[in-house]
């Protein structure tokens, strides 16, 4: 196993890492806005690492892009949503707009 | 080490799949069952994915994340009756009048007679007939050219299912009691139109990549033509494509000509070959790509237009 | 390699599963939807991992479409449901 | 690949779905039920093709790919036809109006 | 042989492609005109391709056409045989009377129903025409589902709540039936490789998967053809949807599934099933009949009579299964047919009632002048052709059954044959006991609107053409006959 092959599996490692780890704050934190953070943030973290190390693994420009471009729309998505249902949350529990 | 996580992985996926379908058969609210049956769909693709079928995946990707979950959690939202379901759901008799224990009971009995059989069936898999043909063919991805080429006709008509579906939905429609297009509260989200700013270039380019790669690689119109849907049903949510009163003729155009470029070309290749729907010697490719064009077009325009036909699916801008 | 990222992808899955039973355990709407958040990003990263098992990756295409209509579920949820009176707890 | 776990969950799918589509009498309920029986069918399909060879064969694969767009149409009109009845106010009267100049519309 | 083939593409391709671009005209042009006429020509047109094809096959026998010059385990075969064609006679006749009809009823400002008609009906009348050519099972899978389709966006045309119900009712159950046919392909597939129905009795030797998949495919076939214990959805849908649909309706679409059933089993399956078997689904046929004439002798509705008539009729079909002989081959294949065009006939007439009167009561029909007694007279023919009385297509249909019943000392298939066509006239008549029993023209029953001359026509030129059947059954016959897979357990 080269270097290389070693710093995929390190980010690869790292990002699952990320993912459990949100879903333990989905699973544990009382709020729900609360959980939302934990989640999302954990989520797109997680993503970019194994995209990351996929990137290392694949070598060619092609499929970094891909995989750049499933990270950043990945995030964008993630992001929307959890904007989306934070906003749903707040107008019905009656709060105010931000 | 390898095949012991293989079954795992399997394994898992199997459980997780058949826990999600009885829960979103069984599960007490519609929108539970709705959010299940959601997750389903994306495991689903994962199955496709690991059996080796990635034309598959990206097709149950297209159509189960965008026209599929849109429709089933409008339809969740507008359809709950909370009592009424529950009621149905204590009950102990069901629909077809076999008391619930009982047709349990049967329906475990037939599962495993019917996961005997299957089993049987699969392991001792009959010879499939040579892909030789299909190997050998203009077309580098084996889906695409027997869904153009060698099963063309079920394609002409898988098409045609879906624009009778639209057809009925649209005859219901239509000049109706409209139901006002009420704005969510608050509006729309401002967020939403910059979304829709950013991925819709991108969107288009993925499509007519899928389409384009289609013909050697896994894509093709039905997965592009489910993306652009995709699209088109953001635009709807966003609140940015009404449903119409009418169909306008020159959208009618768009809708039919999938099918219709199928059927001229069934007619027309009389001229050249004693078989309709057979591809000339000479230009092959183009023509494939010709009418993978044409089914992406109608296949795009028809899910819209199927979504937009949902009474719920009004949204207004303020 | 291969067996890695199946190690990776069944890691995930764990994960994927945990959301669902949290799914189907959460008593609100909005924790629901949060789930449905968690099992398809956990989805997107499984198709990578397993795009990467086969040469060339072309369950990426399958991941790139996935999060290109992520979205839509959550706006389909608030969209409408915002709209809609409310029924459930 | 196991064999045996894909085909316990395509039955098991199948026998899901039937007792969904027997048992509730909701009809977004029993169109739920129907598409996870559909799929079980689908999933065997394919099950059975990659047991032969990989990638599985196309003839099954381009089957399904059909059998999904197939599914799609249904549902959706069905659950077009499920929200009309819940969202719309319709006449009560079965028989076709004749009078009905309901201007320009399609079919 | 190879100017065979070559009628047989062209003829397949005008078949099923011929209404489809119908229909895509239609609802493309927004021209008034080709809604009203289009469809009619086409189908006077597929009368002569149909004509030119009978011949070819009466001198080259039953045929098969690789569509794209694919051969069959990859590519999707047409078949044809004297069943098959005899069902396609049927849908063109049935659809040039409905055509006609419908282009007086489509004259002129056409509401969002009639629209719809003009569109739908040509993609079913395609796709019905694919059906009845179809040699593959997956094939048979897509085409019955824009059958199913087009046939709940018929019923939903009326626009009412009572026609909703109903189309979502039939919808379910054709979403069964689907479901169950296609576990049963997958299991066929599965189990031999091969999908075309030439290959198949070659490739699929009786297993426990094949016997399966033939439960399932003859159970969800059963549900599409509303066979006696599924019939649940057909009289509600049949009796919501207007006039024109609810006669293909009738006449055709449940046609579909139990033309499958016969010619599954008669072919691919030929070597899974049992003679104790066929005769369980006689019994289910039989019961269909019984069952079906006693709730048509109770309906209040005209149109309930004539669709709980249907669920009787059809129960004539599996009858085929036990007594399995070319006579009884020639009987079904003719009863078939000869209902298709009385209950075309039938659901036609009432149409220009409710047109005419806007009453469907039993008790309403009545002789008002002599648009009115034209009417009578279509309903009246084609009650005698569907009661199997002697001048009549089901006459012929009933002898021949009864033959096969007696030559194969199944007499118990006689009294059930014998038993139906009395039910059957007795709700015919029970139908028409109002305007002949009361010879006078009622005071309230003058009409309030007047019907075209081809509305008036059409019902009764169906129903003249079912004593027509009625004479020439020699001549007939042998067309039956072409590539009848019969005897083979006679």
């Amino acid at each position: 196993m080269s270097g290389l092959d070693l710093l995929a599996v390190a980010l690869v490692c790292a990002g699952c890492a990320f993912f459990l780890t949100g879903t333990l704050g989905l699973l544990r934190f009382p709020d729900p806005r609360a959980r939302l953070h934990a989640l999302t943030k954990a989520d797109n973290v997680g993503l970019g690492l194994i995209c990351a190390g996929l990137g290392v693994l694949d070598a060619s420009v092609a499929g970094a892009l891909k995989l750049a471009l499933v990270w950043v729309l990945g995030m964008l998505a993630s992001t929307l949503s959890a904007f989306l249902i934070a906003r749903q949350e707040t107008v019905r529990s009656g709060g105010q707009r931000r | 080490m390898s095949g012991a996580l293989e079954a795992s992985f399997d394994l898992l996926l199997g459980a997780a799949l058949l826990w999600l379908a009885w829960h979103s058969v069984a599960a007490p609210q519609v929108l539970r069952r709705v959010a299940m049956f959601l997750v389903f769909g994306l495991l689903m693709a994962l199955v496709w994915a690991r059996l080796g079928a990635p034309d598959l995946a990206l097709a149950e990707a297209a159509i189960g994340a965008g026209i599929t979950s849109a429709l089933l959690l409008g339809a969740g939202v507008a359809t709950p009756h909370p009592d009424l379901d529950g009621a149905a759901t204590r009950t102990t008799r069901s629909a077809c009048g076999v008391p619930r224990p009982v047709l349990a009971v049967l329906c475990t009995l037939l599962g495993i007679g019917l996961a005997l059989v299957m089993y049987a069936t699969a392991s001792t898999p009959a010879p499939a007939p040579s892909t030789a043909a299909v190997d050998a063919h203009v077309l580098g991805n084996p889906v695409t050219a027997v869904l153009l080429d060698f099963r063309g006709y079920d394609t002409l008509l898988e098409l045609l299912v879906l624009l009778v579906a639209l057809l009925g939905a649209r005859v219901l429609g239509e000049r109706l009691e409209p139901v006002p297009a009420t704005a969510p509260p608050g509006g729309v989200a401002p967020m939403l139109d910059q979304l829709l700013a950013m991925s819709t270039p991108v969107l288009l380019l993925t499509a007519l990549y899928v389409l384009w790669a289609g013909s050697d690689a896994p894509g093709g119109a039905f997965q592009a033509g489910a993306l652009l849907a995709g699209l088109g049903v953001m635009y709807s949510l966003a609140g940015r494509l009404q449903p119409l009163a009418h169909t306008p003729h020159r959208l009618r155009l768009l809708l039919v000509l999938g099918v219709g470029a199928f059927a001229l070309f069934a007619c027309a290749s009389l001229l050249w070959s004693p078989a309709p729907l057979t591809f000339p010697a000479r230009g092959a490719r183009a023509l494939a790509l010709t009418l993978d064009l044409a089914l992406m077009i109608s296949v795009a325009v028809t899910l819209v237009l199927l979504f937009l036909a949902a009474p719920g699916a009004r949204i207004g801008r303020r | 390699m291969s067996g890695f990222l199946l190690a990776a992808a069944l890691l995930l899955l764990l994960n994927a599963v945990v959301g669902v039973v949290s799914l189907y355990a959460s008593p609100y709407p909005a924790d629901r939807m949060l789930a449905i958040l968690l099992i398809g990003s956990t989805t997107v990263a499984i198709l990578l991992l397993l795009a990467y098992r086969h040469e060339p990756p072309v369950l990426l295409e399958v991941a790139l479409s996935f999060v290109l209509l992520a979205a839509i579920g959550s706006i389909a949820f608030v969209q409408q449901r915002l709209r809609a009176p409310p029924h459930e707890p | 690949m196991s064999l045996w776990a894909y085909c316990a969950t395509a039955a098991g799918l199948f026998a899901i779905g039937l007792y969904g589509l027997l048992a509730y009498s909701d009809f977004i309920q029993r169109l739920l039920a129907a598409n996870i029986m559909v799929s079980a069918v689908f999933l065997y399909l394919i099950v059975t093709a990659a047991s032969t060879a990989t990638p599985p064969h196309p003839v099954p694969q381009a089957m399904v790919l059909t059998g999904i767009v197939v599914a799609v149409s249904v549902t959706a009109l069905a659950l077009v036809l499920v929200l009309v009845r819940c969202l719309r106010a319709l006449p009560d009267d079965a028989a076709p109006r004749p009078q009905d100049t309901a201007g320009s519309a399609d079919g | 042989m190879g100017d065979g083939a070559a009628t047989l593409a062209v003829a397949a391709t005008a078949l099923v492609f011929g209404p489809l671009l119908v229909a895509l005209i239609v609802f493309v042009v927004p021209w008034p005109a080709l809604r009203e006429r289009l469809a009619l020509l086409v189908s006077i047109a597929l009368l002569g391709a149909l004509g030119t094809l009978s011949s070819e096959l009466m001198t080259g026998g039953a045929a098969r056409l690789a569509l794209g010059a694919r051969a069959a385990p990859l590519g999707i075969e047409l078949a044809l045989d004297g069943l098959s064609l005899a069902m396609l006679w049927m849908t063109a006749l049935v659809a040039l009377a409905v055509n006609a009809w419908a282009a007086d009823w489509l004259r002129g400002a056409a509401n969002a129903s009639q629209r719809g008609f003009g569109v739908i009906w040509p993609v079913l009348w395609s796709a019905l025409n694919a059906l009845f050519l179809a040699a593959d099972l997956f094939n048979v899978y897509v085409t019955l589902e824009i059958v199913t389709l087009a046939a709940v966006a018929l019923v939903v045309l009326t626009r009412g709540r009572a026609a909703l119900q109903a189309a979502m009712r039939y919808l379910v159950f054709a979403l069964a039936g689907s479901i169950l046919y296609l576990l049963g392909v997958a299991l066929v597939y599965a189990a031999s490789g091969v999908l075309t129905f030439a290959l198949l009795p070659a490739a699929l030797p009786p297993s426990p998967a094949a016997s399966l998949a033939l439960l399932v495919i003859t159970a969800g076939l059963a549900m599409k053809a509303a066979l006696f214990p599924v019939h649940g959805w057909l009289p509600a849908a049949h009796a919501a949807a207007p006039s024109p649909a609810s006669a293909v309706l009738s006449a055709l679409v449940v046609k579909a599934g139990a033309y499958l059933i016969l010619r599954l089993w008669l072919g691919p399956f030929d070597a899974l099933w049992s003679q104790a078997l066929a005769q369980g689904m006689g019994a289910v046929g039989a019961a269909g009949i019984v069952y079906g004439s006693v709730q048509a002798l109770r309906q209040q509705h005209i149109k309930r009579v004539i669709a709980y008539s249907t669920v009787a009729q059809l129960g004539y079909l599996p009858l085929l299964l036990p007594l399995a002989s070319i006579a009884a081959w020639q009987g079904t294949v003719y009863h078939a047919l000869n209902h298709g065009l009385a209950k075309a006939a039938l659901f036609l007439a009432a149409g220009n009632l409710l047109h005419m009167h806007g009453d469907g009561r039993v008790h309403a029909l009545r002789i008002a002048d002599r648009q009115g007694a034209l009417n009578v007279a279509a309903i009246a023919i084609a009650g005698v052709s569907l009661a199997g009385l002697p001048p009549s297509g089901g006459f012929v249909a009933k002898w021949w059954l009864l033959e096969a019943a007696f030559a194969t000392g199944q007499w118990w298939w006689a009294i059930v044959i014998v038993a139906g066509g009395l039910l059957a006239a007795a709700y015919m008549v029970r139908l028409l006991h109002p305007a002949l029993g009361h010879g006078a023209p009622h005071a309230d029953a003058t009409a309030h609107a007047s019907a075209g001359a081809l509305m008036l026509w059409a019902p009764f030129a169906l129903a003249m053409l079912t004593l027509v059947l009625g004479s020439c059954g020699n001549w007939l016959a042998p067309y039956i006959a072409i590539g009848a897979p019969l005897p083979g357990h006679g």
